[in-house]
Formats: C-alpha cells, structure tokens, sequence
C-alpha cells in the first residue's frame, strides 16, 4: 500500500485526523462499526469521536456497558466471524480489564488455529501524562502490546500518521492498536485528503532530515523533537523520524539515519526499563555497530507512574528541553 | 437446522451415534495419552456427552459454538472430523489447526466452531461477539458458549452475558456443571443453590436442565434458540452433569471417591438414552452393537490418519502469526527454510 | 463505633453536619477547578450524601471503606480532614497523598479509608481483601465496597464478591445507583430492574434503599454489618441515589435535562434529613443555619490552608516506588536533588 | 541483606527449593499464608505446594475459586491491610485476567498514595514451554512485570535462587513476581539449609566464571548455558549469568563481566522484540560501550506464539544450540 494522494491536503488537528479517518472508514465499509465508552452522545470523554453517532447511528457508534473485558472480547469474537470492530479504551490504564482478552484470543487465535481465522480488530486507545490525571489515568503502556506476539502497535506522533495509521489499522485484518497521546489531539498539521490515503503500518517517516544526530521520537515527542531541532538547526543538525509504528519496527529507517549520523537519541514516553528505547537501540546496534560513535540515549518517564501534582509530573515526563539534553551529551 | 434434531426417530439415533463416537474418541485419546503418544493437556468429556450433542442437535448447522479446554464433545457434536480432530492431538500438519493448536485448541471457524478455549471462561465473550456480528448483519443465526461451573467465577463471564443481555444479542450460554473445577467441588467457588441463578444479575432466564438427558438439553437450547430468535435476547442453561475421568488426564483425582464416580454412572446420558430409544422401538440392542462398533472402527480410522500423518514442517511455526508477513519473523521463516533445504540441523 | 450513630439525636446532627460539610466541600472544589485553581478531574458526590454518611455512621472507626472515583464523600464521612483533602486536591506536599494522588485518590489507611480510585468496579476486590485480612486475623471489624451503577457491569467486582460470598468474608457492597455511568443511563448499562439483583448470583442477601434518606442507609448497612460480624457473609446494598452535577466538571450534560435534576432535587438528603430532625425536635433552623455556617468556614479555612501550602519537591516524584530503593531510580533522585541544591533548572 | 549461612547445603530440586521456601516463610510468620487455584489437595497443578496444606491447613493454604482478578484483587487489599498473602497464578498466561489489579492497584498503591501503605504481595507463577501445552499455557509474558513500575519481578534459574528469592520475595514489604520455568522443576541444585538464607532482589549471580564471553542468562537457559560453557571449555571461556533479579536488574554485575569479556549474549525465553534482551543490552552498551568488541546477541522465542506440535515447539523455543550458535557468531 503506496501514500497514495498526498498531494492533496488541509490543515487541522490530531483530533480531526482520527475523526476524519473513522469516518471515511465508516463510510467506506458497511462491516465497519465502533463501540466503547460514551462515544456516541457524549461523543468520547476527549471528544475524538464527537458526532458520529449522528452521522452514523448507535448500530455503528455503540456505548458500551463499563466492560473492557467483556467488549474486547467480544470484538473478538465478532472479527472472526465477519465484521470488522473498532474499539475504543477510553485510557490505555483500562487495558488491564480486557487482558485476557487481548492476549490469549485476539492475539492468539490465528495462530492456534493454523491461519484459520482473520482478525480485523482495532483497538483505539489514548496514553499518556500531562493533563494532572494522575497514575491511573497517564500510563503509557504501548511496550507491552509492542511485546506481545500476534497484535500490531502504532503510535501516531502527526496529524498526517494520526489519519494514516488509524484508516491502516481499520483496513488490516489483523489486530491493530492504535496509541494516541492525549496531549497531542490539538496539534496541528498538514493531512491528505484523498479517501484512500493510508500510512502502511510498519513505516517510520523522517519527519526532519539531519546530519548531527538523529531522534527517533513517538506520540508527543516527536513534535517537540522537531521543536528542538529547529531551535538547534545552525549549531546542531537533528534529524527527526517518526516512528509511527512500534510493531512491526521500521529497522531499516533507522539504520539507514543511524549509519548517517552515528548518534542516536531514542525518545518516548514509556517508562525506561524494558521501554521502547530499549528495542530500538539494540536494533541499531545489531544493525550499525560500527557506525554508532557515542552511546545511544534514552529519553522517557524514569521507572515511576505519573503523579499528580503538575511540579511532580513535569519532573517525570519526557520533553523537549530532556531531548535537548541528551542530544548535547553525544554532540 | 443440524443433522440431526430430537424430534425424529432417526434424529435421535443420530445423536446417540455421536454421542458413542465422542465417548469412543475421547476413550482412545486417553489411553493414546498414557502410552505418551499425545503431548500436553488432554482433558476429556466422558460421561458429559449429552449436554455438548442436546446442545449441538437444538442448532442450526450454521449456528456458531465457542468451547472449553473440554471440548473434543463439541467438536464431534457440531460435526467436526475425528479424523482431523486426532491429527489435531497428535501435532499434524493437516489437524484441524495444523498442529499449532492440539486439544485445547481445536477450531473450525467455517463450521462454526470457534474453538476449544483453554483459558477459563473465555467462551462467553466469544459469544457474545459472535452474536453481535449475527445481529448487526442480521442474519438468522444464534452463538452459544459453553462453560464449566468453575467459570462461572470469571468476571469476564459476567461482563459478557451481561453485554448479550443489554444489547438483546442472539446468544446463549450453557453452563457445564460437572460438580468440580478441576480439583475443587462447585461448593468452593459458589454459594449458590444453582448456577443457573447467574441469570438474575443480567436479567435473562436461566433455567437448570438435567445434563445426563440429551434431550432435555435440546428441548432447553431450542427454546433459548427460538427466544434469542425472536429477538428476546440471551437466555442461561445450567445443565447438571458429572465427568467420569479425572480433570485432565494423569489426574490422581485425590479429591473424590470412586463411589461418587459410581452412582453418577448409574445415570450414564449413553445407557439411558440407549434404554429409551429401544422402550420406544426406535433402536435394538444389536443396532446398538453395530452403531458401537461403527463408532469404534470411526475412530480407530482416525487413529491410524493420525499417526500417518505428516508433521508439520519447522518453518510452519513461522506461519499464521499475522495476515501479512513482517520482517522481525520473517528471516527467522528464512532461516528455517533454508536448514531444511540444506538439510542440515 | 463511629462518632456518629443514628440512633442518638446528637449522632443523627453530626450526620447531617458531615452531609453539610460534604456538600460544602464539593460546591468549593467544583468552583475551584472551574476556575482552573484544581488540576486533572473531579468527581463530585453532590446529592449523593446520605449513601456516604448513612453507611460512615453504621460502621465502627476501625472498619474499612475503599471508595470509588467519587470519593470526597466517603473521605469526609470516614471522618478524613478536609484540610489535606483539599491540600491533596491541590497537588500539595501534606495532601493526603503528598500530591502525588489527586481527587480520585486521596487515602488514608490508618483511617480506614483505603482509597478513592480511578478504576470503575476496582472498589470490590480491595474490600474483599480487606476483609481477607480481618478474618485470618479474627479482628472485629467489617470492609465496605463502594461502587457505582456502571461498575456492577465489571466482572472483578462479580469476581471480588463471590470470592466474599464463598469465603464467608465480613465484606459489605454498597452500590451507589446514580443512574448514569458518564452520560450513558442505567438502563443502557443493565438489563435488571434493581442492580441489588446482582446479590442472586453469589448466593448473598440483595436490598434495595431509598439513597436520599440516610436513615435508610444507615439502617440497611448496620444489618449488614450485623451480619458479617455474625459469620454469616456479605451483603450486597444498592442505595438509589443522584448526582446533580455533570460525571465530571466540565461535563455538557447532553444526555438529560434540567428537568430531571430538579426532580431529584427535591428529594434532596440533606434537605428532607433537616426538615426529619427539626420535626423531631432535635434541631432548629437556626441551629441549622450555624451548622451550614460552620461547614462552610471549615471549608473555607481547608482552601486557605491548601491555596498556602507548600508544593512538593520535584525529588519526591522519585519517592514511594518502593519500600527500599532501586538504582534505576535512584540515579534520577539524585540528579533531581542536585538540580535544587545547584539552583539550577 | 547478605546470603547468610550458605555453608551448609542440600541437594534438592527447583520444586522442592520452591516448596521448602514457602514451608520456612509459613512456619516463620503468621501473617503468611497462601491462595490460589487447587494449591491444597490437589498439591497444585505442576505440584510445587504439594502437602504443605496438611502442615498448616486451609486458612493458610487457600484453594480458591477460578478468579484471578478476585484473587489477586484480594490479595492486593489484604496486603495493604497488614496480611502477607502469597498468590499462586498456575500459568503466566493467565496473569491477564487479573492485570487491572495488578497494574493500577498492586504496582501503584504504595506510590499514589504517598507511601502511605506497604504492599507486601507475592506472586508466584509458572512459565514457559516445552511440554506441548500450546499457546495460552506455555507463554514468558516476565517482560510485562519487569517493564511496569511499582512491581519487582525475579527469575530464578537454579534450586539456591529459587529458594533464596522466593523466601526473599515473601520477606519483601513490596509486590514481587517469582516467575518459575516450570521445565526446571526438576532440575537439581544445592541449596543452604540455614532458614535465614535468602538472596537479596536485585542481585545478578555469576554462575560460573569465564573470560571470551558473557552469557547472561535466565530460568531454564541458565542451567543450558552452563551445559554449553562446560562443553566449549577449553576452547571458548565462557562466563555464565543467572539475572535472577529482572527489576530491578543488577547492571554492574552485568557491566563487570563485559568489560572483561568483551562480549555478550543475552538468553532468555520471552519474545525477542521489546523482550528482556534488549534492555540487558542497552544497559551493557550504555555502560560498557567501549569494552564491547562485538554486537551483542540475543535468544529468545522469535516472537511466535508456542505452538503445539512438538517439531513446531522445538523450533520456537530457544535452547543451548541456539546460545552455542549466539557465542560462535561473535568468538
Ligand atoms: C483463567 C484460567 N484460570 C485457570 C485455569 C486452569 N484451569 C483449567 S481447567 C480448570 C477448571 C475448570 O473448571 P470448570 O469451569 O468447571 O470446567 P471443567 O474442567 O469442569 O469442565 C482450571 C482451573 C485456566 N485454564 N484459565
Ligand atoms: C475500568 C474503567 N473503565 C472506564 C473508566 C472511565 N470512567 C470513569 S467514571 C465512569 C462512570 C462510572 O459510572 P458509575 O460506576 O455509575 O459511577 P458514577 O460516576 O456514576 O459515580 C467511567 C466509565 C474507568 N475509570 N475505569
Ligand atoms: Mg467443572
Ligand atoms: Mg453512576
């Protein structure tokens, strides 16, 4: 699946991305339907869904009970005999309902039964600290559906790969979950306007071409990445890649920046241990080490929940000037 | 409508065949174990019979079931293969999962068995799915889910039966009460009289059958099915039954008393349907024989398929992880396919 | 005991203060964070006081309540200050929580008071454990689990409950039946025509109460409490019950109208209670007036209080992961405690 | 704490290590005791508790209902309300059931609440495959715990591990995960007898000590690796690591042995993307990036799923030829 009809954009927000992609994939797929928490009237706790109960109706834009376990599975059930559910888990904290759910049958269930099944699910899901949510409400939890076998992970850092993956993942027959950070709903940016515009998921996107240093940023952090590129640009060439899908991984765009510049900063908010920084540095050092010429930074939420207090959160979450830092100790 | 319905002379024929054809598979997959020749878990539906073929016999052939860790009794009631069922058991490569499932994971999506499930409880959900996808395209089909009285304590259990019940989805959950969960009699892990006394959380009817009667299991699922038919949404059916065997097979069954085993057999679903198909005229006692027999020979086939059959090849395990291949998998498929092709390892 | 029981006139005006102080406590906290003094969400209890205080009032000091994202009500009910609640509500370094909790989950375990908590249905299981721990250790005491309507729908709280059941553990559930989970209706969520039916299913006494009336609930939950101090198990509450104000603040309220809240209104608990007690004699209005005064300086003071007070150390983001520390993070405490002490950042 | 009383030993295996453990934690402290699924009479499914129930009986040796978000859920409120509940989940893959407990109450308590509770949980559960019971009963899922803040999570490879951290782990006023391969439960070892022997979380344990390569291992591949390192003696030196702690995990042990070999291995059962591996080795290349003469290698399960069938499952899971393999690439 090529990028087709980009030519075409307009201007609007992350939120509008996903909105816009739902409803072309609604429009597009009688089989296509939605279900999760306060979508329909309320419109979604973040408004991302917002009126397309109206458009739609509450066959296809369906309030759910407060049961994570018992929609996912039941999505579940449901893509494997002929329809084609998206979900939404109104915070990425809620995923531990529906676990079981998630990691023996949804993930699982093409395997065990020898390829025998499809599995057309999407799992919409938002992460992520600054808005004083506090621990339960901020988590960002997508390392470990990027972990387990059998389920797709992406991690829109644009408007552009917000529209993108979110249609990709609807139109895959597998399982796909879809991490959208909360923080980053209102940011804008340019997005293809042609309905069979698609990111392929397992593609990560040079946001910003470098020669110094390259940040490979998700969600949030790649917004503010290219922020400090900018500021830096002159002193410091910074190129910045989205990573927009965390699994499958894009080794080979990141290699390919690596062996370039020979540094590399890996920026994303899950906590550090056993984080996503972890995979996508030994993957660049499988893949380039004799081109690496400092070790390679992380930069992420240092092994605590995210507390409530704005002094104590903005200690503990990632971000531009933590970015910036880390830069400077490998330039 | 199935194969076989209990309203007719042969209707009920047919099901104590599968009913012996079950008992006669699952006999030889427990002795198959013992001598080592299947791995892992096999947990086995002797004595359970009638409630997995009442069940199956009250649908219709495109009706969809989600089973257990139990499950070779619904395989065979909704007519799947024993052939492929036992290659399933012995890893081969054209089992029903291509060797990748084995008995707890036994699936025929298209004839709507959407497999044995070894994670307790995980049926129900299942279900409802299903359900839900035959009512948002509106088709005339139900979706049942079968779960032992130990799932009842699932939460997901719950959350599923009472998304049915909210939704009015065609569903319908029958409730295997054979008196344990593995090792731990049902009055360990509930205080309710009956099981089937779930259904008053969720607003459904829930009624308690005699599980060792074929047909009064039928009779309670072919009036759930028209309920759900009917748009009256999701009904509960305990269906009180006992296994014969131990939990899994290797089970030293510490836990119950050969006697207990005794006075459950003296109700055997096989003898007393037996007993009263022939006090109907509707049977023999040598078309019996010859209906044993055939059941046998049936699965005897199957053993021998089974143990000709083809392994899978190594690189096989690389397959069916996602519709699409993606590279992190792909060059350890490379690898594989490249040892056998050069024949080394 | 508790400070206050409803069987004295001096217990049944401290409840109505408590009632009084909660509503004050909210009204503030609701015009705080509309004016962006408060970050993150609020959950207010306004309307909902008597479930909090008529089941405070039937408890002894030592039982335990865990509580629900909701939860200021049951805080003050419980007899927490309101000082480091609306410090805690503040982010400030001596709220409950140092700051690190925030509304939805201000504790206080040597109160008693184990958590408001952001998880729907998360109340159950801690109840149930706290409950574990009073009967392995033959302590004299009782565990509530608050919950609301939409919760009943979330199977660990089927799971916590029949866990409670079968183990004969002195656990109380106490449904708050607010009528909505968010914007979406009871209705919507369930398919019963009393949540307390929920009780059928684990096999343990069900009673529906009039939530507006404090007395009602205070009442249902002493029987409770009698009962689980008896060794008879728990009990399962539903206290019918509104909220006046949006789920959270900044809630549109789409999905009802204005109507309906003036309804509900005039079945107001703290209102009806008063006019009970000054009909008993056991309170004047102008007593009344003082009390609404007084709750409403405490509150005040509790803002001025919290509005001072310090904030945390950003050191302390890295405190409390653990009993011991961990060099994972501890290399960040340490940069951070450096930072300050250099001046810097 | 330090490994006391090491001197005198027995010989005993994983289970009976295991079993011995949670016997001397019982004798010692009432406020002990133990739940899970038929654990009693039954002596558990992979029969590890065995008789204890007819030492202390069934207020201490709690069969309970199939609930593990109950249970867990349970244990979590009674570990915060001054019991010392020790959990058994009889398969890992079962741990989703009871993931919202664990993630949102177990691991964040302590720290939501400002300190102002302990946690002192402990969950014993089984892992791995090789003994053909397919996917949902044969999945490494310790990546999970070890990656999710507020929870410790240990992995023991020998019987002495296995005692020293379960006893370690039910001492611990933390939530601790032991997870136990359960193809090492026969696996025999020497084991203290002093019943003040525990081993300290947070300590690596160099197994046997080389000088051409570090294998840092854990659960069943600790004792493969052993087997390997004896058979390349004399030929490749080989050091051998058990982790036996994963979080916190013990970089200097691990930074050591680096700077002297030059090289590393990383072997470990959970899938390879976003597994245990890579954070190994990232934090050996954040700290020894210049000692490393080569990339450094990993084994693991190439994020598949553990199908059923013996020739597939043999595929699949990593073993000793994989690590000679892993060692021979880079020596
Ligand atoms: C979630 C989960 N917990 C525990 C198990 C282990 N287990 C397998 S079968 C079983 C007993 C099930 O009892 P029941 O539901 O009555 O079914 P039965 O075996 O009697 O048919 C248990 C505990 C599991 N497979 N899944
Ligand atoms: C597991 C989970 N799912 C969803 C939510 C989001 N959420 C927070 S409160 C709420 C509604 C709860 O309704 P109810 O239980 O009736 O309590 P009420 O707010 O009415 O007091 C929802 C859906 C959550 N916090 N936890
Ligand atoms: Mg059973
Ligand atoms: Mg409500």
């Amino acid at each position: 699946m090529a990028q087709a009809g980009i030519e075409q954009t307009e201007t609007m927000t992350v939120r509008e991305a996903i909105r816009q992609a739902l409803r072309e994939e609604l429009d597009r797929d009688d089989d296509v339907y939605m279900m999760g928490e306060d979508i329909g009237d309320m419109g979604g706790v973040l408004a991302v869904t917002g009126d397309l109960i109206d458009e739609f109706g509450e066959e296809r834009v369906r309030d759910t009970p407060i049961s994570e376990a018992g929609f996912v599975g039941a999505a579940t059930g449901a893509a494997a005999t002929g329809t084609r559910p998206v979900v939404e888990i109104m915070f990425s904290d809620f995923m531990g309902v529906s676990m079981e759910q998630t990691m023996n049958q949804m993930a699982k269930m093409r395997y065990m039964f020898g390829g025998k099944t499809e599995m057309p699910v999407t799992i919409r899901t938002t992460e992520g600290g600054g808005m004083g949510a506090a621990s339960q409400h901020s988590g960002t939890v997508h390392a470990w559906i990027a972990h387990f076998p059998g389920l797709k992970a992406v991690s829109p850092g644009t408007a552009e790969s917000a529209k993108g993956l979110t249609k990709a993942a609807i139109r895959s027959d597998d399982p796909v979950f879809v991490f959208e950070n909360k923080m980053i709903y209102e940011r804008q940016g340019e997005v293809p306007t042609d309905p069979e515009f698609t990111v392929p998921i397992g593609e990560a996107a040079v946001e910003r071409e470098g020669s110094d240093v390259t940040v490979l940023a998700t969600q949030r952090l790649v917004g503010d990445s290219l922020d400090v590129a900018e500021d830096l640009a002159g002193g410091t060439s910074v190129e910045v890649i989205d990573a927009r899908s965390l699994y499958p991984l894009d080794t080979d765009t990141i290699v390919e920046s690596v062996e370039k510049t020979g540094r590399l900063v890996v920026a994303d908010e899950s906590p550090l241990s056993y984080g996503i920084h972890a995979e996508v540095a030994t993957r660049a050092m499988e893949n380039a080490f004799f081109s690496l010429d400092a070790p390679i930074q992380r930069v992420g939420t240092p092994d605590t929940h995210i507390p409530f207090s704005p002094t104590l959160e903005d200690e503990v979450l990632p971000d531009g000037d933590d970015v910036r830092e880390a830069i400077g100790r490998i330039t | 409508m199935s194969d076989y319905t209990l309203d007719s002379a042969e209707g009920r024929v047919e099901a104590l065949r599968r009913m012996l054809t079950i008992r006669s598979f699952d006999e030889t997959a427990g002795e198959r174990f013992a001598d080592g020749e299947i791995p892992g878990f096999v947990h086995l539906y002797v004595g359970e019979e009638a409630v997995g073929v009442g069940t199956c016999a009250a649908l219709n052939d495109d009706d969809y079931i989600a089973s257990t860790h139990r499950g070779h009794g619904h395989c065979i009631a909704k007519g799947l293969n024993p052939k492929y069922m036992m290659a399933e058991l012995y890893g081969k490569a054209d089992g029903y999962c291509n060797g990748k499932g084995g008995s707890m994971h036994i699936a025929d999506v298209d004839a709507g068995m959407l497999g044995a499930n070894g994670i307790v409880g995980a049926g129900p959900p299942m279900a409802t799915g299903a359900a839900l996808s035959i009512d948002y395209q509106g088709r005339d089909q139900v979706a049942v889910g079968f779960l032992g009285d130990g799932a009842v304590a699932q939460g997901q259990v719950h959350e599923a039966v009472n998304l049915a019940s909210t939704w009015n989805l065609p569903a319908i959950f029958v409730i295997e009460n054979n008196r344990y969960g593995e090792g731990t009699p049902v009055e360990q892990q509930h205080n309710v009289d009956n099981l089937s006394d779930t259904a008053a959380a969720h607003g459904i009817p829930g009624v308690t059958v005699d599980g060792m009667d074929v047909t009064a299991v039928a009779e309670a699922v072919e009036e759930a099915r028209k309920r759900a038919r009917a748009g009256d949404g999701p009904t509960m059916i305990e269906a009180e039954t006992y296994r014969y065997r131990g939990h899994y097979e290797g089970d030293e069954q510490v836990y119950r008393d050969e006697d207990e085993v005794e006075r459950w057999r003296e109700q055997d679903p096989i003898a007393s349907f037996k007993e009263r198909l022939i006090d109907r005229g509707e049977l023999t006692e040598a078309v019996f024989e010859e209906m044993q027999a055939e059941a046998q020979a049936t699965i005897e086939n199957a053993l021998a398929y089974a143990k000709e059959a083809d392994d899978p090849h190594p690189s096989e395990a690389y397959e069916d992880m996602f519709g699409d291949s993606v590279p992190e998998i792909e060059r350890f498929a490379q690898q594989a396919t490249a040892r056998t092709d050069g024949g080394d390892h």
